[in-house]
This record gives structure tokens, C-alpha cells and sequence, in this order.
């Protein structure tokens, strides 16, 4: 196994997910990786590169193609003991697991009265961007968020990525972890020495007085893309990646809302009940009193996911978030 | 022997249907019979505690259904005339094997040494199942057809990874067979040669359903489709469920992969206590199956080979008795759930978010107990 | 067939579905019954009673025990023409088929360009307060009203139960058809000659003045109950019954939430990214300057729904419906 | 024959694997065999008709590979050497027949007479397949694995209760067959004994995962353990696998229920343009395949039987460069969808909710256009 010989190097959010990985399993041996075409070929995005012909076929476990089955013998794992990280393809392949998250993954620590801890990650490719064909450009977050017994995290950054993906694996609950796969190629210096805080908090990535944007995953990119080009124009925004789903850490949102009065959420998902509706309702109850303007949501359109020649028109970008700021200042 | 030899009357197509491959160790009758492929030898001693195994959980599952009638619990879901194949395959568990049951298994629960009260208490909805699954090794109650097979496959491939030296055995019905976990069991097992057994209690119905719904061909032949053995075993004769499964578990321990075990077995009560069998079946067949009854069998081996007496099944019946008092007395005392009891466990790392929901159901709770104090 | 001989007559609610299914099973050749044990037994809440008895084994099909297969088979059946309803037993075990709703039955009629109409309607018996057993008493409307492609309805008595099934039937797009378990054996007179408003429409229930209480399925009742037990009191609550999930239909609750200036929504799910999410989020961002106060959420609580001893302690009552409108009010 | 025969050097494992059961009409020589259960007379037309089918097709793909390759299409699923086993199968498709294609079945969509070019707008990412699938019997793509079976029974179900005198023929790979939703598909069928065919092209590898991760015996034999035939031709054979479907779906319309067809194939290009399968498989394995390519038999066999000359063979090539010249131009020439396309057919009856949101999104749209005038 290659070691790491520098303390900071520029790498990609998918190596960056790739290293986090390899020392999850150099730590404890009872992490396992599952998934489809996992060994080697090293994921079809090839965050698992390498990782077979080092740790083995029993602990880089090249499944058949049933994404239940691969849920379900975790499940099984996790009772033995193993910390099984499995990873689903694409977004949209999640489904034929839905079953075995939903009803088991998420309810057996609960059912079982914490006898059987479920220690499962399930890493997700999400969000579109990458001109793919049906089904693999899916946010399927909200589903997993609105299901109590899950956590769900969304990391937006290579540093955060090789970090938070040890941080789900040593968690003792089941973690849904969200790849943002169009940012795979995001190059930034890694720190491998020095682990930032907790999995399950929200960060003010950029501060600011005007307006508050929350975004995650592939979408604080393009939130901080929008404050700096308002910049100019003497309007600051504050950034926040929420980088936690579920349990939603509000403390440092509230905060900000309050000061700046005005928030706008930004996510691929559809809009009608994705993560922005529960974020606009829990503000709204929260900060009443300071809110200037009602919190708008800019998320995909409600319809399927659209073929990839039009999928720009589709996804948020940095003119649709500058359009919802400036309609909370037209409040 | 041939299966139309089991003493069974010409119209009687269900038991008939269980066709030559049927594994037989004992008659309806309570003759021991030979089959080559599958011996099994036990003392007296182990015959009677067999026997009243079956006999106790049968006093179990009667007592249940009438608590269940006298309000005391929500549901029952009757294990009745599933005796023999459950305590069969509970006999066959050794230490280290785990089973996975679905919501009927109350014989094997009893193999396990989980106190039937525990499995009460979850009919009566004090909770989703409050045995300890790894110190029984028998594992929670599952209650979404088939989730629980891909379960045992998974925990099969720990054993294999952390050389645990035991097996797994599922326990599913017939009409589980057509959910896709079950089959995708079948591949896993199969593909990674876990060392896991599948147990199917064919009790010829899903709640209404005969089986001719699931399956155009005997169900132990599922197993052939992918790459395993599968075999029908009389579910009513304890002693061959033994045999099959003792032999099909040390297979899999020893590497040789996953068995598949038809139990071919009556359900004799209704699905659950909420069912109502007259819709779906006559009379006449269960009147059939009532006499392959699988205590009967076993009683009727006892006292023809003179390995128990009288005074024996006095014994076992007032054990029962005794039994069915403890359990009336342990149901109607138990003790209602505390309200914040929902809050706990939903994850081993409470959040902050639900941490504070429970402290406003507290608090909310406790306005109504103040007010009801100035009241 | 028994022929209906009176116009109007009292019918609990799963009888008023019995004969809506009845009618459209008469009026239509192409509608078919799928699911398990629909037939003989006439389904566990016999809604089915009596229909493969007369329209044969061909219309009303008792299936394999898989749901994954009725929702695929159903696809290809409407594929084909057909107009199938299938039953899911409970609401829990809806899980399974989740992969066939999400990405086909939701999908072929975008992805088809309107060619392939799914024209299936799913019925979900959902909702708690049975004293059942695990996966018996699951909300899971939230999931299926996030997903584009999809339309989703609840009934909450016999007379609409009997109305929109027909129509729901009738409707050239997937339905997803929740009935309120708890209140199947509630009753109403129907009268069955006079066919009320379309399917995707919210009603008013309960005119009032002073807070808008949204409700849906089984909550309809328990909000009616509150409008009355605070009548008393001399605060008068406007109870609306959505009917549609999605769409919703929010012009009559903006008019009313823009008349009360408080709104209160209720529903057994849990909270967290519940209905009440969308609906406060809606709500807030068109009624932002009538409100009084922020939508408040009475909602399941965001924990595995709990043994059935406790579920009274779970599920939304009368009390805690009026203790959200104080709240309102102390705003 | 014995597939031992069939001219593979004895280094190669996966063909000789295929087995003695492997039906086979045409040798990778291009010899014709027979084979006592299966018959196939065709005229020397429709000879050269399959073998320009075949040639087209490859046409077709090696172009669609280019575009990719020059930016032209986002991904293209590429069917090099599965050419007989997709006209083999289509050649046996009747007009009532419908098929229910994966992803990879360019060869059965040009043999229902759907235009390349509607393939491939929907790889170039204009749509999710743009041809009308009653009107061709042809249904559209299906992405998600497995999940076309299941439609493929519900269509059959429909034809038994319609009347409509058909079958369905329901394509899916070898990695498919561990879905869930396959295996459910086989169950349905069986159990209602359902006009539906199941065509299995085992290519050998999903993805890169080779055959044995998803089964432990030959896939045909899957069948079985569900109570219908399965049976495993050799999908570089084009006349056995016309043969062999047609007699299935014969069986299908005739109320004989399901049969399960295995074609034995080989991928011999990547798995889509975005994979590379140098890494987990040899250039060896390929080198052998290439013996038994689909197309080249046809060839020699024409060539051989004096059923076609040279110039028919080029002819057959000039139409490719037509079609190939055709396909170009009318990729590179395809508009773009409009944006607003998106809103449309979400519904078959739109809801006021998505009319507002199309109208906002373009109203917003427009905002850019007049301040792209002002500018
Ligand atoms: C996924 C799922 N669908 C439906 C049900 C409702 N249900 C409970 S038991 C049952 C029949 C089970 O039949 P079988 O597998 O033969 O087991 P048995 O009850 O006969 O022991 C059904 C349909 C369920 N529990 N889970
Ligand atoms: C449910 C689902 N899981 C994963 C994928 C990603 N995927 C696309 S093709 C493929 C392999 C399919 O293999 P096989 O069935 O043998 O068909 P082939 O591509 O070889 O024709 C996978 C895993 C998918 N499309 N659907
Ligand atoms: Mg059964
Ligand atoms: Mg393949």
C-alpha cells in the first residue's frame, strides 16, 4: 500500500474519497467495501482504485448486480460486526435497495433497542452535471432524510470528502453518503494530518451580511460562485454547506438568518418537498421575527431529470441564485 | 418409503401432492421409518425432551390465542401445526449458528431459549422484539417478507470472514419465496458459497393464497435454478426436519454451501388471529392434515417403542399448565411501554434534533400532568 | 351484481371503496384488481369483498407474494391498455415496489413523450391508531409526493372514498390512492347519483376565522373534532382537507391562511420533510405578509413509528392539534 | 455437436464452458449443423437479408462509436459481437410481438424498423427515446436493470386477457439475472403462464464483472428451479438463435408459457464508451471470441453455399457507407430540444402547479433573451 508521504498535496474529490477509504480499512478491519464492479475496475468513478488488489477480495467484495442484495447482506454484515461501505452506482440505482434501507437499515437499531448497532455507509454518486443518460443524475437526498433511523451527510470538497467518509465509517449509525459526482474532478490540497471537526455539523464556508445561501454537495460551488460575483456589486452573500442532511444542524443557519434576514436554499433535487421545504419551514418557525423576506428555494424543476442536452436548464446555477436573492430583496 | 404410503385418504390432493421425494424419519402413525440418505439416533432422553419441546409450544401458542381473544394482545400469529418443523430445525441449531426467523417461529424461539413472553410482548405491542438477537442467537423478528433472508446470507459471509464457525438458517414461508430478496438470497448464498440454510415452512397458504399462486413446481426445486441443493422434507415429522437440517447446517459450516429445505407443513390455524380461513379453505382439509398431526406422531412413537409412559406425558401436561398460568400472569402484568421509550434507539448517537423533540414530548406530557393536578 | 337500489344510504368508508371499485369495474372493461389476497378473501380490510366473485379471476387477481411485481406487471398491463389498481396491503409494504414507482411508473409517460400513458392507480390502506404490529401503520405519502410524474391523493370519508376512486381510476395518469386505515369502518351517507368536484381539488370543510388547520386522510376527523371542542371556547378554526398531495391545490388555503393569518398543518407522518414542510414553505412564500405567525406542524414525530402501546403517545390528537393553535396565537 | 467441436483453441475456457448443451446451426466456420430439436429453412434471400441485417447494424454501431469519440453522443452501449444473437432474435419477432429491449439492443430496434438515429438521439442526450413503442413494437429503452421484465409479463398478462394473439420478448443480460425484478418476472410468468420469452444475452460480463459473480451454474439452467424450460444457444449463431426464439414464442402464443433463452455471446467492445476494459479482462480472451464472430460465419457460409457473391457483398457495404454517411450527417445535424421540452409529458394531464413553474421558467428565460438585447 502506497503510503502517504506528504502531509498536504492537491488531490481530487474522488481520490480524496479514494485515501479516506484506505486508511478507513488500514484502521479497523472490520470495514468492508461492497458494491458493483468495486475491485477492478475500481468503481466505474474509480474511488476504489487499487483498493482490491490491496486489502483483497474479501474486504473489496465485487457484488452481484442486485442493489438489495448488496443492502441486505450489510445488514447481515453489520449484525456479525463488519462495517460494510456500499457503494451504489449511480443515484438513481438506489431504489432497488429503498426496500432494505428503509424498513431494515434504518429501523433494526431501533427494533433491536440498540443490540444491533447498523453500521452501514452507503456511498451515492449524486446530482447531474455530467451528461449522462436516464437515471444517473438523480438527488435523491430528501427521500433518505425524510426516514428517521438514517443519517445523511452531502461533503462538497475533496478536504471534507477524505475526512467525513472515515468520520461515516466510525459512526455507529447508518450513514447515507452523498458524492457529488460532477465535482469528482475538483482538485484542492488535503491536510491528511489534521481532522477538521465533527461529522454532523453545518459550516459557514464564507460570511457575509445580506443575504444567507444554504447549499450541499454540488451546490456550494456554485453558491460561492454567486457571492463572489455579486461582489462587485457591493452585495454579500453568507455561504453555509450544510454538508449534514440528517440530522439537519441548524444552530450556525439560525445564526446567520437572523443577522442577515433573508435566505435563499439551493439544491439540484426537485423542489416540491426536497430539503429546501423542510429548511424554509424550520427557519421560517425559528427566526419569524428576522426574516425580511420568506425563505425561496431554488432547486430542480418538478419534473423527471431531463435529457443531458438540456439538463443545464434544469439544474440551479449562479444566475438562478442571484435571481432568487434578488427577489428576496424585491420583500 | 413413498408418500402414498402416509396413510392419507385418496382425496386428500395436498398431502398427495407432497409427491416420492418427500423425507419421512416418522409415519403419521408414529412407525420409524429408514430413508438412506438421512439417519438420525437419539437416546429416549432426547426423544421426550423433543416431545415436549413440541408439546410446550403448542401450549405457548394456544395460551397466546386466547390472550389475543381476550384482548390482551393485538395480534397472534399461530405456529399451530408447524410444531414438528420448527422445533426440528430448532434441534438442529448448534451454539454458534444464528437463526433468522420471520413473525411464526415461536418453536424455534423456544429452542433458542427465548422466553415466550418476550415474543408476547411484541403481539401486544410493547415492543418490536425485546430478546437479545446475539445472545439467543436468533435474531429479531422480521416482518417485511423475505428481508430477513438476505440478512442471514450476509451474516453467513461475516462468519466466513471472521472464521466463526458456525451457520446461518432463514426461515421464510412459501409465499416468501416469490419476494426478489429472497431469490437475490439465493444468488448470494450461492455465489459466495456462504454458509447459510434456507428453511422454508411451505404451509400451503400465504395468509389466503394457496401456494399454486407463488409457484407452478415444488418449491424445493427453486433451489436447482440456482445452483444448490434443495429438498422436501415432511414438516410434520420432527425427527426427519432434524436430520435434513442437521445435515444440510454442516454443509454449510464445512464450506459445501447453501441447502435448500422445503418443510412441507400445514398451517392449522387461521394467518393470524385477525384472519378468517373459512373465506379461503373447507373444513375437509384441515380435517386431512389434522391427522398427520406432528405431536401426535411423536407421542404415538413414544409409547409404541415404550421410551415413555403415562406418567411422562402427565408430567409434560402439567408442565404446560403450569406454563400457561406463567404466561397469562406475565401478559396481563406487563407493564405498558413508557411514551419516551420511542425516542430512545432510534440511533446508537442520539441527535441533537431528536434530543430536543423528546424533551418538548416530556415537557408536553407534563403540562397535561400538571393541569390535571390543579384540576 | 347487486345492483345499487338506493340513492343514498349509510356506507363505511371501505365499502364506499368496495362499491367506487365496483362501478369502475363495471363502467370500464379495462380495469383490473391486482395484489394479494384481493380475491376469495376479499383483501385484509375486505375493500375488495365480493369483486372476484363476480368480475372472475382474470379482473381481480390475486398475485404472487411480491410487490415489485404487481407494480411492474401493472406497468405493463397499462402499457397494454389496462387500466390496473393494484393494493398494497399496508402502507410498510409498499417498499419493495419502490423501484418500479419511482423510476418507471413515474418516468414512462415523460420518457415515452406522452406515448405510453401509465394509467395505474396504487392503493395504500396508511396510517396508524390499528394497534398493529410493525410496517402496519407507516405515512409514506411525503416520498411519493417529492417524486415528479406521480399524483397523490387521500381520502378521508365514504362519500369522497367512493368518488375518488372513480376518479382516480379514470385519471390517465399514476395515482397513488391512500386510504386512512383507521377509518375504514367509519360511516356516511352516500349518495351515489351525485358526482361531487374533480379529484385534485382541496376543500374547505370547516369555514372559521381565526387559524387554518390543513389536514388529509385520517387527520380530516381529529381537526374537525378540534374546530369543534374550541367552538366552545369562541375560537373559530377553518378545517381544509387537501384531498391532493400532489399537486397540491393551494389556492384555497392561501385565501384562507391570507384570512386567518395562521395556519396550522397536521398529518401522522413524521415532520421532517413531511407534507408540512411543503406546505409551510408554500404557505409562507405567498402569504408572507398575511401571516400572524409562522405555519406551525403537528406531525408524527421523526422516530421509527413505535409499538402499538404507545402509538396514541405518537400520533397527532385533538390536544395537541389545539396546542399548535395556542402556539400560534402566542406568536 | 459438442461444443468441444466448435474450432476454440483449448486455452479458452469461456467457450468451451458454453457446454454440451449449447445449440448451435452454424459453425464459426460457417458450416451448417443440424439439430434434432430445432429446424430452420430459410431461402437464400432471406439469407442475405440476415446477413446485411447483421452488417448494417455493426455499421451502425462502429459509427455510433466514432461520434462518441469525436464529442458527438454523451455515451454509446456498443453490441459488437452480440450481432446474431439481437438479429437472430429479432428475425423471430412477429408483427404482434412486442419487445422489451435493455439498453444494448440497437440490432432488434433496426429489425422493428426503428431508425439508428432515434437510438441514438437518445445517447447524443435529446431524449429518453424518441420512437413510438406500440407503433414499432419496440418498447423504449429501459436503464434501470431488470425492471423491463416485469413489464414484459404485465404486457403478456395483457395479451392473454385481450386477446392479442402475441407474444413479449424481454431482453436483459447476464448480469440482470440477479435483480430481484428478474427473478420476479420469472415467477409471474410461470405462474400465469404468461406469453412472454426471456432473452438472456450472456456477453460474459457486467460490466467487469465476469459471468461467475452473478451465478455458480449456466445461466439457462435458471429456469428450472422456476418450472420452465431454459435453454442456452450459441449467440454468435444467428440461424440458432432465429430458431430457437421462434420456437419459444410459437410455445409462448400457443399457452405453453415461458421459455428462457440463454445466447451465448461475447461483448466484444467496452461496455459503454466510458469504461475500459483493460483493466479486468485479457486481450486473449477477445482474440478468441473473434474467431467465432457473428457476421464472418454468415459470410462464409453464403460465400461457401454459393448463396451470395461479391458484388452482393458489396452492395451490402455501400449501403453501409450510405447509412454511415446517413447516420453523420443526421446526428451532427440534430437540433437540440428545447429547453421547455422538460415541462411537457410529465402528465398526461399537466397540473396547474408545473404550468406555473414551465411559464416561470420561461418568463426567466426570457428575462435573459431582452437583457441579451439590451446588451
Ligand atoms: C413485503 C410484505 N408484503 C406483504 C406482507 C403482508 N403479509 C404478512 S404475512 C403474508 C403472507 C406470508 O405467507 P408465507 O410466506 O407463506 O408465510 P406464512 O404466513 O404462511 O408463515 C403477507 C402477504 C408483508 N408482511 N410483507
Ligand atoms: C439497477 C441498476 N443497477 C446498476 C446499473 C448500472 N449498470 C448499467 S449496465 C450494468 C451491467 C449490466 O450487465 P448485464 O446485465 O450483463 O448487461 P450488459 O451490459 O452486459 O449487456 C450496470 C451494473 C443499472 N443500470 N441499473
Ligand atoms: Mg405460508
Ligand atoms: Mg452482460
Amino acid at each position: 500500500m502506497a503510503a502517504v508521504t506528504q502531509r498536504s498535496a492537491p488531490v481530487t474529490l474522488g481520490k480524496a474519497i479514494n485515501m479516506g477509504l484506505r486508511k478507513a480499512m488500514e484502521d479497523d478491519p472490520k470495514v468492508l467495501l461492497m458494491g458493483e464492479d468495486i475491485g477492478k475496475l475500481g468503481g466505474v468513478f474509480r474511488v476504489t482504485d487499487g483498493l482490491q488488489k490491496d486489502f483483497g477480495e474479501d474486504r473489496v467484495i465485487d457484488t452481484p448486480l442486485a442493489e438489495s442484495g448488496i443492502l441486505g447482506t450489510a445488514v447481515g454484515l453489520a449484525m456479525r460486526g463488519f462495517r460494510p461501505v456500499c457503494e451504489i452506482q449511480f443515484d438513481g440505482f438506489i431504489f432497488p435497495a429503498y426496500n432494505q434501507i428503509v424498513t431494515q437499515v434504518a429501523k433494526i437499531h431501533s427494533r433491536s433497542r440498540g443490540k444491533l448497532p447498523m453500521r452501514i455507509v452507503i456511498r451515492v454518486p449524486f446530482g447531474g452535471g455530467i451528461g449522462a443518460v436516464e437515471h444517473h443524475s438523480e438527488s435523491p437526498e430528501a427521500y433518505f432524510s425524510h426516514t428517521a433511523g438514517l443519517k445523511v451527510v452531502a461533503c462538497s470538497n475533496p478536504v471534507d470528502a477524505y475526512w467525513m467518509i472515515q468520520q461515516a465509517i466510525r459512526a455507529d449509525d447508518p450513514v447515507l453518503f452523498f458524492e457529488p459526482k460532477r465535482r469528482y474532478w475538483e482538485k484542492a490540497d488535503l491536510d491528511t494530518s489534521l481532522e477538521p471537526g465533527p461529522l454532523f455539523e453545518t459550516r459557514v464556508v464564507r460570511a457575509g451580511e445580506d443575504c444567507t445561501v444554504l447549499a450541499y454537495g454540488p451546490m456550494v460551488k456554485t453558491a460561492l460562485q454567486a457571492a463572489s460575483a455579486v461582489e462587485a456589486e457591493g452585495r454579500s452573500l453568507e455561504v453555509i454547506d450544510l454538508r449534514t442532511l440528517s440530522p439537519l444542524d441548524l444552530a450556525p443557519v439560525f445564526d446567520s438568518v437572523r443577522r442577515t434576514g433573508r435566505c435563499v436554499v439551493v439544491h439540484e433535487a426537485p423542489t416540491n418537498l426536497g430539503m429546501g421545504s423542510e429548511l424554509a419551514a424550520r427557519i421560517t418557525e425559528q427566526c419569524f421575527y428576522s426574516l425580511e423576506a420568506p425563505v425561496l428555494r431554488v432547486g430542480g424543476y418538478d419534473t423527471p431529470y431531463p435529457p443531458s442536452k438540456i439538463e443545464e436548464d434544469y439544474l440551479p446555477d449562479l444566475d438562478r441564485v442571484l435571481d432568487a436573492v434578488d427577489r428576496t430583496f424585491a420583500f | 418409503m413413498s408418500s402414498g404410503d402416509i396413510g392419507v385418504s385418496p382425496g386428500d390432493s395436498s398431502f398427495a401432492e407432497a409427491g416420492p421425494e418427500l423425507i419421512q424419519l416418522l409415519t403419521p402413525e408414529g412407525e420409524r421409518v429408514e430413508h438412506p440418505d438421512y439417519a438420525i439416533d437419539l437416546s429416549p432422553e432426547q426423544l421426550r425432551a423433543i416431545y415436549r419441546d413440541l408439546a410446550l409450544v403448542r401450549r405457548v401458542d394456544v395460551e397466546a390465542t386466547a390472550l389475543q381473544r381476550q384482548g390482551e394482545l393485538g395480534i397472534w400469529a399461530s405456529l399451530l401445526g408447524q410444531e414438528g418443523a420448527q422445533i426440528g430445525a430448532g434441534w438442529a441449531l448448534e451454539a454458534n449458528d444464528m437463526a433468522f426467523p420471520t413473525y411464526r417461529e415461536h418453536g424455534v424461539a423456544w429452542c433458542r431459549n427465548v422466553d415466550p413472553l418476550d415474543i408476547i410482548s411484541l403481539f401486544r405491542g410493547c415492543d418490536n422484539g425485546s430478546w437479545d438477537p446475539i445472545a439467543t442467537m436468533f435474531n429479531l423478528y422480521t416482518v417485511v417478507i423475505g428481508a430477513q433472508c438476505l440478512h442471514a446470507v450476509g451474516y453467513a459471509m461475516g462468519m466466513q470472514r471472521d472464521g466463526g464457525n458456525g451457520a446461518t438458517l432463514a426461515f421464510f414461508g412459501d409465499g416468501a419465496t416469490s419476494q426478489g430478496d429472497v431469490n437475490e438470497s439465493f444468488i448470494w448464498a450461492s455465489v459466495f458459497a456462504a454458509p447459510v440454510v434456507f428453511f422454508c415452512q411451505n404451509n400451503q397458504y400465504a395468509i389466503s393464497e394457496p401456494i399454486e399462486k407463488q409457484s407452478r413446481i415444488p418449491l424445493f426445486q427453486r433451489a436447482r435454478g440456482f445452483g444448490f441443493p434443495g429438498v422436501r422434507v415432511d414438516g410434520n415429522d420432527v425427527l426427519a426436519v432434524l436430520a435434513v437440517t442437521r445435515k444440510a447446517l454442516e454443509a454449510a459450516r464445512t464450506g459445501q454451501g447453501p441447502t435448500f429445505i422445503e418443510a412441507y407443513t400445514y398451517r392449522m390455524g387461521a394467518h393470524t388471529t385477525s384472519d378468517d380461513p373459512s373465506r379461503y379453505r373447507l373444513a375437509s382439509e384441515m380435517e386431512a392434515w389434522k391427522l398427520k398431526d406432528p405431536i401426535e406422531r411423536v407421542r404415538a412413537y413414544l409409547i409404541r417403542s415404550e421410551q415413555a409412559d403415562a406418567e411422562f406425558f402427565a408430567a409434560v401436561d402439567a408442565e404446560g399448565d403450569q406454563l400457561a398460568v406463567r404466561i397469562r400472569k406475565g401478559t396481563v402484568e406487563m407493564p405498558d411501554p413508557d411514551a419516551t421509550s420511542m425516542f430512545a434507539n432510534v440511533y446508537a448517537e442520539q441527535t441533537p434534533y431528536l434530543t430536543d423533540q423528546a424533551a418538548e414530548f416530556a415537557e408536553y406530557h407534563a403540562s397535561f400532568a400538571s393541569a390535571g393536578q390543579e384540576a
